[in-house]
């Protein structure tokens, strides 16, 4: 594909951005966790764009842990997630608000 | 206009349509699929880039593995409409508001600099290869790989820990 | 070194140090083993270390008569810092020799007549405890009076000046219980230091300007290099000398400072003669015949002296003249005769001024101790009448009007008041007709105003003097307690026969033509004139003091004021007689000016400005609560209302923007990811503006 | 004498001893605790003794030296370095008195966890004697602040109602100051590149300009522990609250720390910056003295108005030290005691009656001379030698300070010291406005009536104090004479630091 | 994988691999004596920090410049061994007080602490990152360790989304840095930079968005936000263990970028370093006065501190004053640990099974009940004030030496101001320990009352003597520079 890279970051940075609004607009932690997905997600795009560009595969390495990351956070909070719900019957990120001033 | 940055073009337009519906969908079964739609537009897009292994890895892992879990989880808790009270005051304006702010610093940025062209350079053999992957995950990367173990293990260990029951537990 | 070689080096001087010591001595055994030992114990060691310390004062005389240009013995170093070079050194010179005679005699029989006052006194008062008291403070008194006669330098003669001071405060107070209100006997103690320490003030500021122009406070270095440098350093010494004026007005009594000495005779009578008439309030007298150097250096200075002085003597004698208690009459006299000596030393008469300061010493003593007798027997009379206790309210044992008739009742009283009273009217031979006169003759030959003024004082002077004579002694008792007062013991009388002596004899230390005490102070006061004896102005002083009698006769002779008539004289003077009555409210106006003054400014000071303000405003309220608040702004969890005495709009303030800022720690998640989010916003466009512009 | 048996480590450590015995004790062992403080104190001063004696009176110099390497930070050697002269000693010895004195004055007022008031005490002894032996900024800066712990503790645990206000207030002020002067020690340190005292003045070197802004950092910490006009808001709360020791110490030793950081630092370290500001501290302390006279008149609270008695005294403390000639700084020095001595005494007077009756408050007393004529009379020796009556101590200090400062030249105006002098006036106004409240008038409360006078014990407490008091104001000359050659030394150095800068 | 190598990582590999051996060991431990597996950890945690110590090499690279072992790595390990130990003393009691005594508990600290040390000697921002992933991930579960207490689920919920969002931001850093610098090793950005083939705002915006991240980890306004309500909720000893072991591990991470890598950019991130440490000490300082809650005051006390070591990064900016400013940096760190980790062992001591025992309020009377713990309080409360002879003071100075020798005055003033602040809040502590009247629950249990013991010991024991650690920490400050 021939298109310029800044192209292509710029495209990341827009999804990016959406999923930086998405974690802050979304009440539900699931829809919270899909909108880190989503900004990750982006991360590897531009890192992806970067290695095509500079012929670096360290691009596409690192994709792959971010991969083995987000795996990881996926697992932990999603178990999380199972966890309150079992305790409060609720995943409204807003309710989790007993701890504060 | 050339075809690939038609192409470009189409999937960008895709991936965006794909996040946002993610973001507003009311139901969260929808949002999750909407993003398995951005994440295979994406895919699509690390094919194009000459990332091949990645491009599956993505499929698999991210739309494979991780979505289902999250489709699953979203499933079992039956909280496809979480949050039926009033929302918080100001923070989505505030929020957008910023999230614009920020896309405009980056966009305007990263559109700003200076251009590595693709097209230009011929692709090496190999570039993006599974082999190629694995050459540099077991050579410069052998560390980082090692802490990946580490960190699977860990969420592993963690996940269980948080989820598991535990009739013995009582305060003393 | 050994006493013997001190004595040797030194002669007799050597044992000058002893007129300190001894009082001291005789004080510090009182201290401890008065109590114990009982009252004739005590007064015998009191009146003893006293007259132990006459007894070396004429030892002193003894040496002079020998080295008339006396000795300085050093006993200690005290002072010594940078230039500074002070030491506890006795300075025996015919000056302090005479102030020395004159201060432990006197005192020798005020201490034998206070054993038989003060016995009574205690008891009349009620608290027995008090008399070894009493005698450690006037055996205090007497040392400091030595330190202030015999130092050699400004500084020591402060500690004496202060010591006086302390010791007298410590008599007025002596009673602290009593007075009007439970607490006028106090009051006018603290009232008695502290007007003197505003003339200590004035001594300070003297002593510093002295010190940093002659680089020394020792009298004789400082003389010498006053005359050496002359007109040179002129404008400092007058300077000086008017600071060292206001110390003498602190002390001596005079205008605008004399206001303490009369309430000063809340003392104990044999207080009031010692301390306040014979000794203590001529200290400022001493001292600027001692310093005469630089009053010389600084005709200004003597100008203003003579001007206090005859103003102050001329004052003092309108308000003595319209006063009824028998002690106050004497106060104001004394004052009136300070100013006198005042003006004498300030005309440059210093002879004259010391003659006629220990002539008044005598007589102005014997007046006191005689008015003490009367009170005294007074008190006893009304005791007998009412019976035993302190119950019986309103009756004052001093109010003149409450006397008359005593003449017969107390003989040796009588004579004795009679004749110290003629010594200060100024009838010839006594005392004070001799003394009186050298000043009137030296401010007959200097300054016509000043004579007419003192020539005034000396006829209100004579009439007052007759006049209280007259209201105690003659006519027929005005109330029960004067028709059974009875004479007093000997070892009151005593005394008081011997002061009469004195002041009948005084006259002869300075004899028109001999000039004993001339000649004598002569080693002293090099440049001190002699004016000649003046017989046109010894007529007229004569003239107008039997003329002020006569007067007094008229008034209150011929026909003896009955119970509870008017004074004669209030209706002849109308309102210049209330306003010599009420002391031409003097003390009403200071009181106004100064004193209330300053309680609303430290009032306003400590509770306004320091605590209001400044503790609790600004500390408390600026800096803690703006703390606070802001605090609130940030983390929103506290309780309001715990705002405690915040005003209310601050509260209000407070509470509406705390409320405002609520979400800041609101416990949303997606709160916090707001601020995270903004602040990389910011931070990036604060990055991307620096590289870019 | 680079031992650490040196004395001065004697001195300056052996509380810690007394606190470790004290530690070890039992907490019900009251009385024996009482006495392994007042024991220990009393060897501590023992020890100052000795000093003293080893002390060579003809040196203006630094004796008795320890110094050795403590702590390496980058290229700065911090060092242990602890020396005696002419300006500390008086200051040393009057803290080794003063401590056992206080102890003995709460033998009966503190029953409460006596174990850790002791312990406190102890340690409060060892930061005092460090700070005015300390020669190395650094080390001094640490004795410094650790001299807040324990008396934050006595006021706050022991103290009266108020106490936690108090002893917070007390801590944050005198911080406030303390951590600008290390801003400047650090900085002087970075310049320099020493925290020795004595190497920093035979340096010297610092331009005008930032001598002044260290000058003043420096002084933010001193002014406020003085405490001078109009720093000394926390001054009222500390004193009121405080127990009667906390008090003596307070008053006695604490405040003149900040004095003696003025003497010991500001003056030696940045004399061209002295000379300037001498009118301008002049003046405040002129404020203060005259101030303070006004606002002690007007309290009722008699233990408030000893507390703002030490504004008033100590501004002639202040006004003697930047005279900067030798009258001014003998009399300041001499001052420090004398204040050290007369107002500790009446500290522990105000606690002998508060111990009896619960409260302060003139309106209470009256008359109390017929019931205790032994605490008047002592009472009354104090308080004429608060007002400076000659013949006892205040008036010695009081008036060589007057007398340098009406000559001083930095100063460079007579005015200050004659309007200072007026405060001589306002001092007997209010002191003996005291004593007459209390003392003098009817006897005329019932619960006075039955007062007991001072026990021996109570005598005992301030028969020491009494003495010096006469002691110093009869004879001053061997108090004078181990302070002259350090303060002529220190008077030279500005001098001729002062005429360099001209 | 050379033996080199390995030498280098052989504290992270003993760490890593007793936590593989804690998991099976666990299976065997039965109920209740849970214990024996914190003990193992505590051992395999002493056996890695004796290894550090002995180590102490010259500074090495390892895996191609993707591990620099070198003093800065292993003080800062020291840092976190000695939190991790601690935070096993303090948990060993406080798991089975609260009925949550499980073995995963120390494995999990044993897996965070192998990512903070892969931080501390990360050479590589791919390093960074996955370092901070494996102490994160961990660590939220930690904080909801006490589930199923709504409290503890919360905080780690919270930290949860908040740390996973931020360490996207550090991912979206890091691909900007490989854009614009063609690699993410340190010296590779260096050297780019040096010749010029850098793209300097692509550069800019990747470091801001990982300084978002790691000013995030460090707890420095206003990227603080979520600490008092995580350090709240959280288990105590986890909280021990995080306000002091996560902030060096943040710090590690930010000054080895910001110093290493970036010092081509430090005329941009300068201020913004002086700013967020400027913010980070007002807001921190001031926000703590209003606490109730001992946890929250401790958790505002934490981001004050933060703020404080902040000021060592703009001072380091001065390229002469660098090595000063971090070896300041390090002792802080330390010096934070002794004495915070003391403070938060008292805390867990007057905790009690409900969750109760953490008001301000609950420590009255603590003097007179307990003298020992409430002078060790007294203590910790005096050294996070910065008041002599304690650790905090050196620490301070320490800092603020080479902050004034950088020239910047005013930030050192604005850190004594605000010092000054927080010294209300922690004496209030003291107050109500010794002045108010009350009578506390208290526990004593042997591991906190000697670790409590040791940490107050150290606290004073290191403040009148520091020569040794100072000496550490400076050879620790200029090693992070290379050879």
């Amino acid at each position: 594909m021939n298109v310029p890279t800044n192209y292509v970051v710029a495209l990341s940075a827009v999804l990016f951005t959406i999923g930086v609004v998405g974690v802050l607009i979304r009440r539900n932690a699931i829809l919270a966790f899909m909108s880190v997905e989503l900004m990750l997600n982006a991360a590897n795009l531009a890192f992806i764009a970067y290695a095509r560009a500079l012929q670096d595969m360290s691009g596409q390495v690192f994709v792959f842990f971010v991969i083995a990351v987000a795996a990881a956070e996926v697992a932990v909070g999603l178990a999380l997630i199972v966890a309150i719900f079992k305790t409060k019957h609720s995943i409204d990120v807003d309710e989790l608000s007993s701890l504060k001033g | 206009m050339t075809t690939d940055l038609a192409v470009f073009l189409f999937l960008a337009a895709i991936a965006i349509l794909a996040a946002i519906s993610m973001l507003f969908a009311r139901n969260s079964v929808y949002s999750a699929l909407f993003l398995v739609l951005n994440l295979a537009t994406v895919a699509v897009l690390y094919l194009l880039l000459n990332a091949a292994f990645i491009a599956m890895v993505q499929v698999t892992v991210y739309t494979g593995a991780i979505m289902v879990l999250f489709l699953f989880v979203i499933m079992l808790l039956g909280s496809q409409q979480a949050g039926t009270g009033p929302d918080l005051p100001w923070q989505m304006p505030v929020a957008i508001t910023l999230g614009l702010a920020l896309m405009a610093t980056l966009v305007y940025a990263l559109l700003g600099r200076p251009s590595l062209a693709l097209a230009s350079q011929a692709v090496l053999q190999g570039f993006g290869s599974p082999q190629a992957v694995g050459e540099l995950l077991f050579s410069r990367y052998l560390l980082p790989f090692e802490a990946t173990s580490v960190l699977l293990l860990a969420a592993m260990v963690g996940a269980i820990a948080l989820t598991r029951d535990e009739p013995e537990g009582k305060p003393r | 070194m050994l006493l013997r070689e001190v004595v040797q080096g030194w002669g007799l001087f050597a044992y000058a140090p002893l007129i300190v010591g001894l009082p001291i001595l005789g004080l510090l055994i009182n201290m401890v083993l008065g109590r114990r030992l009982g009252e004739r114990f005590t007064a015998i060691v009191a009146s003893g270390a006293v007259g132990l310390s006459f007894v070396v004062a004429c030892l002193q005389l003894a040496a002079l008569l020998g080295h008339p240009e006396g000795a300085r013995v050093p006993v200690a170093d005290w002072i010594t810092v940078g230039g500074l070079d002070v030491a506890w050194a006795i300075k025996v010179d015919t000056l302090s020799a005479t102030m020395m005679l004159m201060v432990t005699g006197v005192s020798t029989l005020i201490h034998i007549y206070a054993y038989g006052y003060m016995h009574e006194d205690v008891r009349l008062n009620g608290d027995p405890g008090r008399f070894t008291r009493f005698f450690v403070y006037f055996n205090l008194f007497v040392a400091a009076m030595m330190i202030l006669v015999s130092g050699d330098s400004f500084l020591t003669l402060f500690v004496g000046w202060e010591g006086v001071g302390l010791c007298s405060y410590l008599l007025i107070g002596f009673w602290f219980e009593k007075g009007k209100d439970g607490i006028g006997n106090a009051l006018a103690a603290k009232k008695a230091f502290i007007v003197n320490r505003i003339g200590d003030l004035g001594f300070l500021l003297a002593m510093f300007l002295t010190f940093w122009t002659f680089k020394s406070l020792q009298f004789d270095r400082v003389f010498e290099s006053a005359q050496a440098l002359g007109a040179a350093a002129g404008g400092t010494i007058t300077v000086i000398t008017l600071f060292l004026l206001v110390g003498a007005a602190g002390k001596s009594a005079q205008i605008p400072l004399y206001v303490w000495l009369p309430d000063a005779m809340a003392g104990p009578t044999p207080v009031s003669a010692l301390i306040h008439a014979a000794t203590m309030v001529t200290a400022g007298i001493y001292m600027i015949v001692r310093t005469h150097v630089l009053f010389q250096l600084a005709p200004i200075s003597s100008n203003i002296v003579v001007i206090i002085g005859a103003a102050t003597a001329f004052f003092a004698a309108t308000i003595a003249v319209a006063q009824f208690d028998i002690k106050k009459v004497l106060a104001y006299s004394t004052i009136s005769q300070l100013g006198f000596m005042i003006a004498a030393v300030g005309m440059g008469a210093y002879v004259a001024g010391m003659f006629h300061l220990v002539a008044h010493a005598f007589f102005k003593a014997l007046l006191f101790l005689g008015s003490g007798s009367v009170i005294q027997g007074i008190e006893h009379g009304h005791h007998a009448v009412a019976g035993h206790g302190e119950a019986s309210g309103h009756f004052d044992p001093q109010d003149m009007r409450n006397m008359g008739g005593l003449r017969g009742r107390m003989r040796v009283t009588f004579w004795v008041y009679l004749i110290g009273a003629l010594a200060l009217a100024g009838i010839p031979p006594l005392a004070g007709f001799f003394s009186k006169d050298e000043i009137l003759a030296s401010s007959a030959s200097t300054n016509i105003v000043v004579y007419v003024v003192l020539a005034a004082a000396a006829l209100m002077t004579a009439f007052y003097m007759g006049r209280q004579v007259l209201m105690v002694f003659f006519g027929s008792p005005r109330s029960e307690a004067a028709a059974h007062a009875h004479e007093n013991p000997p070892i009151m009388t005593v005394p008081l026969m011997v002061l009469a002596g004195l002041s009948i004899l005084g006259g002869a230390l300075n004899l028109p033509g001999v000039d004993t005490l001339g000649r004598w102070l002569e080693h002293v006061l090099e440049s001190a004139h002699a004016v000649p004896f003046n017989p046109l102005v010894a007529a007229l002083s004569t003239a107008i003091a039997l003329l002020a009698i006569g007067l007094a006769w008229l008034l209150y002779g011929r026909k003896p004021l009955l119970e509870n008539q008017p004074d004669p004289l209030a209706r002849d003077l109308g309102p210049a007689f209330v306003g010599m009555q009420h002391k031409w409210w003097v003390d009403e106006l200071y009181d106004f000016l100064v004193v209330r003054r300053y309680v609303w400014l430290a009032g306003f000071l400590a509770n306004t400005i320091d605590w209001s303000f400044w503790h609790n405003w600004f500390h408390d309220r600026v800096i803690a609560q703006s703390f606070r608040a802001g605090t609130r702004w940030m983390a929103e969890s506290f309780d309001l209302p715990v705002i405690d005495g915040a005003s209310a709009r601050l509260a209000e303030w407070t509470r509406s923007t705390a409320e405002g800022l609520r979400r800041l720690q609101t416990g949303r998640v997606r709160n916090y990811g707001i601020y995270i989010l903004a602040g990389l916003v910011v931070m990036m466009g604060y990055f991307l503006l620096r590289s870019l512009s | 004498m680079n031992s650490w048996f040196s004395i001065l480590n004697m001195v300056a450590f052996f509380p810690l001893v007394g606190i470790l015995v004290i530690l070890l004790l039992p907490r019900e062992r009251i009385s024996l605790i009482r006495w392994t403080a007042l024991i220990t104190s009393l060897i501590t001063f023992g020890l100052s003794l000795v000093m003293l004696a080893q002390f060579d009176r003809s040196n203006p110099d630094l004796q008795m030296v320890v110094r050795a390497p403590w702590i390496q930070v980058g290229t700065w050697t911090i060092e242990y370095h602890i020396g005696i002269d002419g300006l500390s000693i008086l200051l040393v010895l009057l803290t080794t008195l003063l401590t056992p004195i206080s102890i003995l004055s709460t033998w009966t007022a503190i029953e409460e966890r006596v174990k850790e008031f002791m312990a406190f005490f102890l340690l409060l002894e060892v930061g005092m004697v460090g700070v005015f032996l300390a020669q190395d900024l650094f080390l001094f800066y640490v004795f410094w602040e650790f001299t807040l712990v324990p008396m934050y503790f006595l006021i706050g645990i022991w103290g009266g109602p108020r106490r936690m206000y108090a002893a917070i207030k007390f801590f944050l002020y005198t911080m406030a100051g303390s951590i600008l002067m290390l801003l400047a020690i650090v900085w002087l340190a970075l310049q320099m590149g020493t925290f020795s005292v004595p190497d920093l003045i035979a340096r010297g070197g610092i331009p005008l300009n930032i001598q002044t802004w260290l000058f003043l950092a420096f002084a933010a910490a001193f002014a406020i522990k003085v405490p001078m006009w109009p720093l000394h808001s926390w001054l009222p709360d500390a004193h009121v609250e405080a127990p009667t020791a906390g008090s003596v110490i307070l008053a006695g030793v604490l405040l003149k720390m900040g004095t003696y950081g003025f003497l010991r630092f500001n003056i030696p370290l940045f004399p061209e910056a002295t000379v300037r500001f001498a009118p301008w501290i002049a003046g405040l302390a002129v404020i203060g003295i005259l101030y303070g006279a006004a606002v002690s008149y007007a309290q009722r609270d008699v233990k408030k108005l000893v507390a703002y008695s030490s504004v008033s005294h100590l501004g002639f403390v202040m006004l003697g030290l930047f005279a900067l000639n030798p009258q001014g700084i003998q009399g300041g020095l001499l001052q420090m005691i004398n204040h050290g001595l007369s107002t500790g005494a009446l500290f522990l007077a105000v606690g002998m009656i508060y111990e009896r009756r619960h409260t302060r408050e003139f309106d209470a007393f009256g008359g109390l001379w017929k019931v205790m004529p032994v605490y008047a009379a002592l009472t009354l020796i104090i308080t004429l030698s608060s007002m400076g009556l000659p013949g006892l101590n205040g008036f010695v200090g009081e008036f060589t300070i007057l007398l340098g400062a009406f000559g001083s030249q930095a100063i460079g105006s007579p005015w200050f010291a004659g309007l200072a002098a007026i405060g001589v006036i306002l001092a007997a106004v209010y002191l003996l406005y005291m004593f007459q409240r209390m003392f003098m008038g009817p006897l005329d409360k019932e619960e006075n009536k039955r007062l007991k006078d001072l026990g021996w014990r109570e005598v005992v407490t301030l028969a020491p104090l009494l003495i010096l008091i006469f002691w110093i104001g009869l004879y001053p000359a061997p108090f004078f004479n181990l302070i002259s050659p350090s303060v002529g030394k220190l008077v030279a150095a500005v001098q001729t630091a002062a005429l360099a800068a001209h | 994988m050379t033996s080199s190598d390995f030498s280098a990582v052989l504290p992270l590999v003993i760490v890593a691999s007793s936590a593989c051996l804690l998991l099976i060991v666990d299976l065997y431990v039965p109920h209740g004596r849970k214990g024996i597996t914190g003990l193992l950890a505590a051992a395999g945690l002493a056996a890695a920090m004796a290894v550090t110590l002995v180590q102490s090499r010259q500074p090495q690279q390892a895996f191609g410049g993707m591990v620099l072992a070198d003093g800065f790595a292993a003080f800062l390990q020291c840092v976190f061994l000695i939190a991790g130990i601690v935070g096993i003393a303090l948990a060993y009691d406080y798991l089975r007080r609260m009925g949550i005594e499980r073995g995963e508990y120390y494995a999990l600290m044993m897996f965070v602490i192998v990512g903070m040390m892969l931080m501390a000697m990360a050479g590589d921002l791919i390093v960074v990152f996955l370092g901070l992933e494996t102490l994160s991930i961990p660590l939220y579960v930690l904080a909801g360790f006490a589930r199923p207490r709504p409290d503890s689920e919360e905080s780690a919920m919270k930290y949860f989304i908040l740390g996973a969002f931020a360490s996207s931001f550090e991912v979206y850093g890091i691909a900007l840095v490989f854009g614009a610098a063609h690699t993410t090793g340190f010296q590779g950005i260096v050297q780019a930079v040096q010749l010029g083939r850098v793209d300097h705002v692509l550069l800019l915006i990747g470091a801001a968005l990982i300084l978002v991240s790691l000013g995030f980890k460090v707890a420095a306004v206003p990227f603080h936000m979520w600490t008092p309500d995580v350090y709240q909720g959280a288990p105590s000893p986890v909280t021990a263990f995080m306000s002091v072991a996560v902030k060096a591990a943040g710090f590690a991470a930010l000054l080895r970028v910001f110093l290493v890598a970036f010092p081509g950019l430090a005329a941009e991130w300068m201020p913004a370093a002086m700013a967020l440490s400027a913010l980070t000490m007002i807001w921190g300082n001031i926000a703590a006065i209003a606490q109730s809650n001992i946890k929250r005051l401790l958790a505002y006390s934490s981001i004050a501190h933060a703020g404080y070591i902040l000021m060592a990064l703009p001072a380091a900016a001065v390229g002469r004053v660098a090595p000063e400013a971090v070896s300041g940096a390090l002792f802080y760190l330390l010096a934070y640990a002794v004495t915070n980790l003391g403070a938060w062992g008292v805390v867990v001591a007057l905790e009690s099974a409900e969750g109760k025992g953490l008001l301000l309020d609950d420590y009255a009377g603590l003097g007179a009940r307990r003298p020992g713990l409430a002078l060790a309080m007294a203590v910790f409360m005096f050294s996070l004030t910065g008041v002599p002879p304690t650790i905090g003071f050196i620490g301070k100075f320490y800092l603020f030496r080479a902050v004034l020798d950088a020239g910047l005055v005013w930030l050192a003033i604005l850190g004594v101001v605000t010092s000054l602040i927080s010294a209300y809040y922690y004496l209030r502590v003291v107050v109500v320990m010794y002045m108010k009247l009350g009578d506390p629950v208290v526990r004593s249990e042997g591991w906190l009352n000697l670790t409590v013991g040791l940490m107050a010991l150290g606290t004073f024991v290191f403040g009148l003597l520091p020569g040794p650690l100072l000496a550490l920490a400076g050879r620790a400050g200029f090693w992070v520079f290379g050879p």
